[in-house]
């Protein structure tokens, strides 16, 4: 082999190895490392960004863990399954990382969640998907926000008890896992209540035009038109339901709504007489709330919303487990978490052992005018909280 | 100097070895140096249509994501082992790419590359509305990593991050050493002289169909096999892999890296999974820095950064001759 | 039963009208420059962006209808003299691989500009409200949108059919020297040709804003349906778009109602189907 | 095994109504130097196209070495041994003239060159024929030169020699000295002569001087149709060529 072609290979190996040698870590690791999984860039940086400021203030304002001030490492998921759970693996192999916290999506949280599991880490979540504490419920993964029963009964019972004469509804469904799940949840209460269930529009999940399906709600001539989507979805769907006008025909549930930023990003005029359900709102009055509240103005100036006030007590909740069992071994502080009660932004929360499911508040909201908003995150009021989750056999959960 | 042989040994197999055996030290993890030799592979795959076949395909997400499902379908379901669980997911990617091409060759230019899209946009909605196999978007779980058995023997566990890195690098070299040989059999020369003049290589004697389609099924197989180490890697198999953003990641590497030369393929993969991980550390808008790289590609290196190191290896022996 | 497909196909037209209007710049490029552009939805983007800044500072929905996308065509137009230009003679590799810049560009400054989350954008008032139509209702401003699209498709017709820009523009695509033999300087001709393209692609960001909001990822998903739609026009053909359009418009609508879950398998294999049986797609020539 | 290699049957070849070749047949002594000659538009690119595959005939049918090849794909000729060359130069315009070369006596393999687990030195025959005859067409000193940067003339000789490399039994060229300079076109010449010492050439030109020296038959193409048929001197003397080539026939 003459001289050209080893010149060849041997620059060809050392262009690529230089690069990225810059790349190891420099200090060692603290004793509590919180690695928050956050998608700051791709399709949901929104929501990482909020996330990440809950984390980080949590972590900020705890104070020291086992002696030392708790350190934060933000890994950034990218909205891509995939590059997550690769993510995770190098955390725990490198810096033998054991607390996570954090995913935007059910499927990041549900692979990140085995991960961890396998690691004897903790990992707290709010992702939504039910299998979460569900069929693929572990030891290692907790999980804050009410999953699809909660978010079904707290909004559906209470909106049907305040208005008994609207008996037909109509459901706009997206055809993934999460959105069956809050269908099926929403069926059985229909039958239970005696709500007649005039029709359904299934939409694939990247289904960005919703014109065709409030077309059939129109035909069907529902009383109440509830939306099971979520997001971006939900705030086409509601935006175009306005449009064609069936705001003044019907009234509007939207099951599950991402909180502030999402009602931030639709503004009052579409939010108006729209009931809402959330699964944090700020201006509930509980002490801990109020205290968030008021932090977080001081420290980012802004009201605190869904992503950041669910990263900020999911955090807080591992931090305390691990102070309360003076150890940084995942088994023993996942033990303490399990039955933990807590002063959360919903109040009382309790972290049930059987599935590793935080009992918390859902809440109905219900959109304001622009002219009644008191202040310009003031967009919906409270009209019902209360909490809902399946018990006895119908926990799926197996812990293993 | 020791005389190393010719062929698939000689040229530039040697630098993939080196890189092979440097890359899990210089890279922070043994994890992120699989990922990188999976998506080379990938690359590797693509560049067989695209570099030497002139075929620009978008459906290696297709194929990337059959070998996925497959591979991990086939150890749930079926709890083959790894061995076996590989060939089933390998012949799965070579019968999808198989179809894709018998439809797409039919076309030329825009049309075939908007042909394979389309297909692949296919396979993506079927993957999701098949839930009850493939998990929806919710992603298949719990995909196992058997250990390497053969005829029952278990010969290692590739549990470990480095014991799995040990595992792809072999079958990537053995990859590697394999598209050497497939570049220099008759089959790869025909090919080529059909991405340079398809109606003189018909006149010639060339069923160029037959040829087009063997290179689709050859690309199929070894994109399928690198999406079945990537399911065991990260024991998942995420919807996004028959994603069309998957297809646009590996054409992109794969033209990053310099059409037509395998290492840079090799490169291609490294660069682009390497600078997301070091700028997605540093700033969240990172995706913007990509887009100014890939337009600064374009511009000034047109023939990959395969072509770079090329030239600059030109301009240093140049150097050394005036020299001497 | 029956007036609700008659609705769904009212809905399937104006469904269709809104992607003409998306692909239309898409294939114009297409067709006359024979250049792929993988960054038509981040320009889309921009020009929904373009809509709710304009009418946060003015108020005035129809000065963001013609400022919007003026600013996009600018925008484009220098995009194509700093960078466009180098790689008109390059194989398509290369066209995807500087579009694909482009975008990812465009798409993260839009979240420095505006933030991650995404925008709405109120209807002018001129258009609120719906026309009753039996136990149906149309938005009025999707009327607008039906009626301004046909406009600007006849405008463009015109334009492109019946000028002497749109002749030269024409004769470009069949062979460039021929044209710069004639005296036209055809880099200029280029540039406007490119600029008027993602000007539309801006123009359909405008109109669509009030219907789709803005959001940074916008880009991709318009990217889909319009190549979708360009491919079964016919890549190139301006007839193609307006039927491709029309057709997935129909095809999305009517499909809610036939099989739901089927629609983007539907379109997608709708798609593979016209490019295996009619090679140029239903309008396209070789 | 007939004398006559090649033979058409009432060939046609209609586009719309314009039927550019109009019922020819015509036969092909096995052996012999035919070329078929006739004014722009005669229809002889046409009957090219349909002997070499380029386009399915209307009507009528093509015999070769006794079996039907009216249908027969362009790619499935050279198995059977019909080999041709481009009216516009065809190469591979940035390989070797050696690759070109083993490229061309590689097809006559077909499907076998699928192996993709050999490497191309395996197929030593294949090199040995493309250095013979990149020999007999004197292109050896550029053999590693890139098809591209030959001159027009060379390249002309390779598409010849790359319809050679099919080992074919009929040759069939189309209009060899096209574009070719006054001093290359005698080298054409005397090498399409020496050609018909050991194959079939079938030769499509409307150069007549070329023809005229080194055909062993003649066919005259006009409208479509063949006009004339027979040894150059009776073609040459024939009142009709005449007519037909300075365009006063009816």
């Amino acid at each position: 082999m003459n001289r050209r072609s080893f010149l060849k290979s041997g620059l060809a190996a050392s262009s690529l190895l230089a690069a990225p040698s810059l790349l190891r870590p420099a200090m060692a690791a603290t004793p509590v490392t919180i690695h928050g999984l956050k998608s700051m860039s791709g399709a949901f940086a929104s929501y990482g960004k909020f996330a990440e400021m809950g984390s980080k203030l949590a972590v900020q304002d705890f104070g020291p863990v086992l002696g030392a001030p708790a350190d934060y490492v933000t890994i950034d998921t990218e909205g891509n399954p995939g590059k997550a759970v690769r993510k995770v693996q190098e955390a725990i192999q490198q810096q033998g990382a054991k607390f996570f916290q954090g995913c935007t999506l059910s499927s990041t949280a549900l692979a990140v969640g085995k991960e961890v599991a396998k690691a004897g880490g903790v990992f707290m979540t709010p992702a939504g998907a039910d299998e979460i504490t569900g069929t693929e419920c572990n030891a290692a993964t907790f999980r804050w926000t009410v999953p699809t029963y909660g978010a079904i009964h707290q909004t559906v019972r209470p909106l049907a008890k305040a208005l008994p004469d609207k008996k037909k509804w109509y459901t706009i469904t997206p055809q993934y896992v999460f959105g069956d799940a809050l269908l099926t949840a929403a069926k059985d209460l229909f039958k239970e209540l005696g709500i007649q269930h005039v029709g359904n529009s299934y939409h694939s999940t990247t289904e960005q035009e919703f014109s065709g399906y409030l077309t059939n709600a129109m035909a069907a001539q529902p009383d109440v038109l509830l939306i099971l989507n979520f997001g971006g979805q939900a705030a086409n769907c509601l935006r175009q339901a306005a449009n064609f006008g069936l705001k003044s025909q019907m009234t509007v549930l939207v099951a599950w709504t991402a909180g502030l930023d999402w009602f931030q990003s639709l503004g009052p005029e579409l939010l108006e007489d729209v009931y809402l359900g959330a699964q944090y709102w700020h201006q509930v009055d509980t002490p801990m709330n109020a205290a968030l509240v008021k932090r977080v103005k001081e420290v980012y100036g802004i009201t605190p919303n869904y992503p950041l006030a669910a990263d900020y007590i999911s955090t807080k909740v591992i931090l305390e487990a691990i102070k309360q069992s003076g150890s940084t071994d995942g088994k023993a502080v996942a033990k303490a978490m399990e039955g933990m009660t807590y002063d959360g932004p919903t109040g009382k929360e309790t972290i049930r052992a059987q599935d590793h499911q935080v009992i918390k508040d859902y809440y109905l909201l219900k959109g304001k005018a622009k002219a009644q908003m008191k202040d310009p995150d003031d967009y919906a009021t409270l009209v019902s909280h209360g909490q809902s989750f399946p018990t006895g056999d119908a926990i799926l959960c197996k812990m293993a | 100097m020791v005389p190393l042989p010719k062929g698939v040994w000689g040229g530039t197999t040697p630098a993939v070895l080196a890189i092979l055996a440097l890359l899990p030290v210089a890279v922070p993890s043994a994890t992120l140096a699989t990922e990188i030799l999976i998506f080379a592979m990938a690359a590797l795959a693509c560049n067989l249509l695209l570099g030497y076949g002139g075929l620009l395909s978008f459906g290696q997400g297709l194929f990337f994501g059959v070998g996925s499902y497959l591979a991990a379908l086939a150890m749930i379901h079926l709890e083959v082992g790894l061995v076996a669980a590989l060939a089933i997911a390998v012949a799965a990617g070579a019968a999808v790419a198989t179809a894709v091409g018998w439809l797409a060759i039919r076309r030329t230019g825009i049309y075939f590359v908007m042909l394979t899209l389309a297909l692949a946009q296919m396979g993506y909605f079927l993957a999701y509305t098949l839930s009850k196999w493939t998990g929806g978007d919710n992603g298949l779980l719990d995909v196992p990593r058997p250990p390497l058995a053969l005829f029952g023997v278990e010969l290692a566990s590739l549990d470990g991050a480095y014991a799995y890195y040990a595992f792809v690098a072999v079958l990537f070299l053995a990859v590697y050493v394999g598209a050497r040989r497939v570049i220099d059999s008759p089959f790869g020369s025909t090919l080529v002289a059909i991405r340079e003049n398809e109606a003189r290589a018909a006149a010639v004697g060339f069923d160029t169909r037959h040829f087009k389609m063997l290179a689709f099924t050859l690309s199929g197989a070894v994109t399928a096999l690198a999406g079945a180490l990537y399911a065991m890697l990260i024991n998942y198999v995420p919807l996004d892999n028959v994603a069309i953003a998957m297809s646009e990641h590996i054409v992109i590497m794969t033209i990053i890296g310099g059409t037509g030369s395998l290492l840079g393929s090799l490169l291609g993969a490294g660069t682009l999974v390497l600078v997301g991980e070091v700028l997605s550390a540093i700033w969240p808008r990172w995706p913007l820095l990509l887009g100014v790289g890939l337009i600064l590609l374009v511009m000034f290196l047109r023939r990959g950064l395969w072509g770079g190191v090329e030239s600059l290896i030109a301009r240093y022996r140049r150097r050394g001759e005036a020299a001497e | 039963m029956l007036n609700l497909y008659l609705f769904q196909i009212l809905n399937g037209l104006g469904l269709g009208m809104i992607y003409f209007l998306i692909s239309v710049g898409l294939t114009i490029i297409f067709g006359l420059l024979n250049f792929v552009n993988f960054a038509h939805g981040a320009f889309f983007m921009l020009g929904c962006y373009l809509c709710y800044a304009l009418l946060a500072a003015t108020g005035q929905f129809w000065l963001a209808l013609l400022a919007g996308p003026l600013a996009v065509a600018a925008l484009a137009w220098g995009a194509e003299k700093l960078l466009i230009r180098r790689v008109y003679h390059l194989p398509h590799t290369f066209h995807i691989l500087i579009t694909v810049g482009v975008a990812l560009i465009l798409q993260e400054s839009a979240i420095m500009i505006w933030g991650p989350i995404g925008k709405s954008i109120p209807i002018p008032e001129a258009l609120q409200g719906v026309v009753a139509m039996g136990k149906f209702a149309y938005p009025k401003y999707r009327l607008f949108l039906i009626g301004f699209s046909a406009v600007i498709g006849f405008l463009l017709w015109l334009l492109l059919e019946r000028t002497r820009f749109g002749a030269l523009v024409r004769a470009g695509s069949e062979s460039t020297e021929m044209v710069s033999l004639l005296g036209a300087d055809i880099y200029k001709l280029f540039s406007l040709t490119f600029a008027l393209g993602v000007g539309l692609a801006g123009l359909a960001g405008v109109l669509s804003g009030p219907i789709r909001g803005a959001h940074p990822f916008l880009g991709p998903e318009v990217l889909g349906i319009a190549f979708v739609v360009v491919v079964i026009g016919g890549m190139g053909s301006f007839g193609g778009a307006l039927a491709g359009g029309l057709l997935i418009g129909l095809v999305q609508s009517l499909m809610t109602t036939i099989w739901p879950e089927g629609a983007s398998l539907m379109i997608y294999g709708a798609m593979a189907a016209v490019i295996l049986w009619r090679p140029y797609g239903l309008f396209g020539r070789a | 095994m007939s004398a006559y290699i090649l033979e058409t049957r009432d060939l046609a070849l209609a586009y719309g109504g314009f039927r550019a070749v109009d019922g020819v047949s015509l036969r092909v002594k096995a052996g012999t130097i035919h070329s078929v000659i006739g004014p722009n538009g005669a229809g002889k690119t046409s009957l090219f196209h349909c002997l070499t595959g380029g386009r399915k005939p209307t009507e009528g049918d093509i015999v070769f070495d006794g079996r039907d090849v009216t249908r027969r794909p362009a790619h499935a000729r050279v198995g059977i041994g019909m080999a041709r060359s481009f009216q516009v130069t065809s190469l591979f315009q940035n390989l070797s003239v050696r690759e070109n070369l083993r490229l061309a006596s590689q097809g006559r393999d077909g499907d076998r060159a699928l192996a993709f687990w050999r490497p191309v030195s395996a197929g030593r025959a294949h090199l040995e024929r493309a250095d013979r005859i990149m020999e007999r067409l004197n292109l050896s000193a550029r053999a590693n030169a890139a098809a591209g940067d030959l001159s027009h003339g060379q390249q002309r000789v390779l598409e010849v020699g790359m319809a050679l490399c099919g080992e074919p039994k009929l040759l069939l060229l189309d209009e060899p000295t096209s574009g070719m300079g006054i001093d290359d076109i005698p080298v054409m010449t005397k090498l399409i002569a020496d050609l018909g010492r050991d194959h079939t050439v079938m030769l499509i030109e409307h150069n007549m001087g070329i023809v005229m020296s080194i055909s062993d038959t003649v066919t005259v193409m006009s409208r479509g149709k063949v006009l004339v048929e027979g040894r150059p001197d009776a073609v040459r003397a024939d009142e009709r060529v005449r007519a037909a080539y300075l365009g006063e026939a009816g």
